[in-house]
């Protein structure tokens, strides 16, 4: 068994610098790497691109790091959340890049499995596919699509062992598992850290093959974002 | 005239026994409302969940089961999660039989605009892409006029494009209509309106082809 | 929920015609599909491709199909445990593709997910590589690799529940997950079948969306290509 | 000269703490027995299984937990199962350190045949060619000749080829070896063997760069 275990979100984030790319998990405000992200905005690094499907919201999340202008560049699919983030955005401060989800997806993952490249049919025809390969399959138009680079991938789990394997829980699933193993560098926070053999090996979500460092996050916070009841 | 819940209602007589569906926010959430419970179904939130269902009780709410809206949900008897590649790898694989969508344009083509207004509105595309771009069965739910009366039924979209010639039926607060030929063709009259409301209401080219029933909801 | 069950192995393969494309799920006898195979004997079904890692054995597996005839086409990884196979292809009787099994894998799961085409660095520079488009990718050449189209995929998981939900068990999950809904008809048979709710969401390995027909097999024999014990 | 434990003896030396290790067929499955058991490793099998044991006792033998040489086997703390996509993305992705495997010939730029015999044999590639494809660091095990007694190690393959310009090293009978420039570099000789030895039985370009010293196994 290989140890991937860290002290805390300090040794977690060692070796992240200004200019850098992340990736982090999370939809909406479900399932964000809380900790790292924190370590983020106290470590004050600037000039980093983030690929993240949302950008949180004003006072939480990714939104942390917009306030404080450490981003340079946001790649998303869906930032309708976040106020701060549209008047960046309008006025030209910071750079987005909006990708369909799906492809944000998929992207992540062949990062993940060492697919330079492949297509899909997401955005054909609309400002997505400008400058991009178009070809038809089954006489159908697709674009190409190629593999995120990112230095380092930001991961909430709900459960790892010290190997690095993982468990996600409901929806805070998302976009966590594709992320792992898709940068340099993976770094998982985890709500509980268990011995190895505490896992069934087959409901593993994530082996620790994709997973260089994890820890134990000191708090989370989970906020919801739509209350909803019935 | 019909509101949004008479929209959904309409919309949610097209849902089929057996039926994967994909429900966008807004009108199209509330289709789960009124859909007949004799009928197999399962709703997909493209989130990660596959037989997602209604809001929780107060002590059930659960951080980390949210919709594809942010909302907080439950899940069914049957239920699964799934990671973002997997829940698009459903959607693009046409695994999913309907998809219910708003749109801020709608083209005689069946082309859909509804993520962006340059320079006002930039909230980004989310699914939606994926969505239309692979689905079989889109139905677009939506006002057939804006908030200043501007027809939503377009010759062609001005806004930036979501996806091409792939929307299948369109159901408004003034009719139900589908595409074919690359016009709009007129199926159905909302309760109270004539057919010449709807005429004058649209900008793209519509089929009147006989009698147009008044919808049953 | 929507039921997915079918009564047994009979109905389960109803529209299974000659000449079509199957996907059988598998590696070595390990989570190959007993039950359909032994059908797909029964109704003598002729010239049929079979997409499958392996073979199976001379007297289990594909190899009762080999047998008797019934196989044009296989499209497979590695088929050295099969005599006969090889027999019927140095004689030129069957038609044999053999490609990579990372590719083979891979080629299976962009048919699930409606991605056309991908590239791979497998093969370049070999017989794999004839005749398909050749693309650098951060300086290294790959070769592009289409989706499968097959018309039944047969499929054995360990658990399973009416909604069509799959568990699969160790390594006898291989290419079976992949394969689900990588046909337009995908046929299930489990140990066991449970009612839904029975499986928890959250370790279900494959949800019924990608399933049209599930039952509980007869029997399962389960034998094991090379016991090998301390 | 070593025999097939002794090829694999000195493989294991290779092995570094923190290693992801993927184990061909034949010789490279005897490495597994020589590693130092002061360092961390895990041993991948393609099949779908990360953490693989020994083999079982015969009362735990499971016909759902086979290696890819189709063996029974065990799983250690920490394991996990995984379907042959996620397995071959560890592969692609290069998350696996090191793969060890076999060979029919190896040639000076590093290419590499274990495949096919063209009328004569036909087995498949299996997994070989993801792994040679990808792989950042590749070890071959094999005799130096086979058994006509004709070297194995040639300016260019005769063979079918499974990657070309990947082997990173050699581990034979009579040597260790890698690739520069194109040509085979002698680096160790097997207790026994002489530079002329290595010299006779290898056809490729040889680089014989000083004192070459026997191998310490």
């Amino acid at each position: 068994m290989i140890n991937k275990t860290v002290n805390n979100v300090t040794e977690a984030l060692e070796g992240v610098q200004d200019g850098m790319t992340f990736m982090l998990g999370g939809f909406g405000l479900s399932g964000i790497p809380e900790n790292s992200i924190q370590e983020l905005v106290k470590r004050n690094v600037q000039n980093v691109t983030c690929i993240s499907n949302n950008a949180g919201v004003d006072d939480f999340g990714l939104g942390l790091l917009l306030k404080k202008k450490q981003i340079k560049k946001m790649i998303s699919s869906y930032v309708g959340e976040n106020a701060e983030f549209e008047r960046q955005m309008l006025s030209g401060e910071l750079d987005v890049e909006l990708i369909p989800q799906g492809t944000l997806a998929e992207r992540c993952r062949a990062a993940q499995n060492g697919i330079p490249a492949f297509y899909t049919p997401a955005g054909y025809g609309t400002e997505v596919a400008e400058g991009k390969e178009v070809r038809d399959f089954n006489g159908k138009p697709h674009i190409m699509e190629k593999a995120f680079e990112a230095d380092f991938a930001f991961i909430k789990a709900w459960k790892g062992d010290e190997a690095g394997n993982l468990i996600f829980k409901g929806t805070a699933r998302n976009f966590n598992p594709v992320m792992c193993g898709a940068a340099k560098i993976t770094v998982v926070e985890v709500e509980e850290l268990v011995k190895p053999g505490e896992l069934d090996p087959n409901f593993v979500h994530i082996p620790g093959i994709f997973v260089q460092r994890i820890f134990k996050g000191e708090k989370f916070e989970k906020r919801i974002e739509q209350r909803t009841t019935k | 005239m019909l509101d949004k819940n008479g929209i959904a209602k309409r919309i949610a007589q097209e849902v089929q026994d057996g039926f994967y569906v994909n429900l966008g926010i807004g009108i199209p959430t509330l289709v789960a409302n009124y859909v007949r419970d004799d009928i197999e179904l399962e709703f997909q939130s493209e989130n990660g969940i596959l037989g997602m269902g209604p809001f929780p009780r107060e002590e059930e709410v659960d951080a980390d089961l949210i919709n594809a809206g942010k909302q907080t949900i439950t899940a069914l008897p049957g239920a699964s999660f799934f990671d973002s590649s997997m829940s698009f790898g459903m959607i693009r694989g046409q695994h999913v039989d309907l998809t219910i969508l708003g749109a801020m344009e709608v083209a005689q083509n069946g082309n859909i605009a509804n993520w962006k207004i340059p320079g006002k509105m930039v909230k980004g595309m989310g699914g939606a892409m994926d969505l239309v771009g692979s689905a079989k069965n889109i139905i677009v739910a939506m006002m057939h006029t804006n908030k200043a009366g501007d027809s939503k039924l377009l010759k062609t979209c001005s806004l930036p494009l979501t996806g091409v010639e792939c929307v299948t039926k369109i159901v408004t607060n003034l009719a139900v209509l589908d595409i074919v030929d690359k016009k709009f063709r007129l199926l159905e009259r909302a309760p109270g309106i004539s057919v010449e409301d709807i005429q004058k209401a649209t900008e793209g080219e519509l089929i009147i082809e006989g009698d147009i029933p008044e919808m049953s909801i």
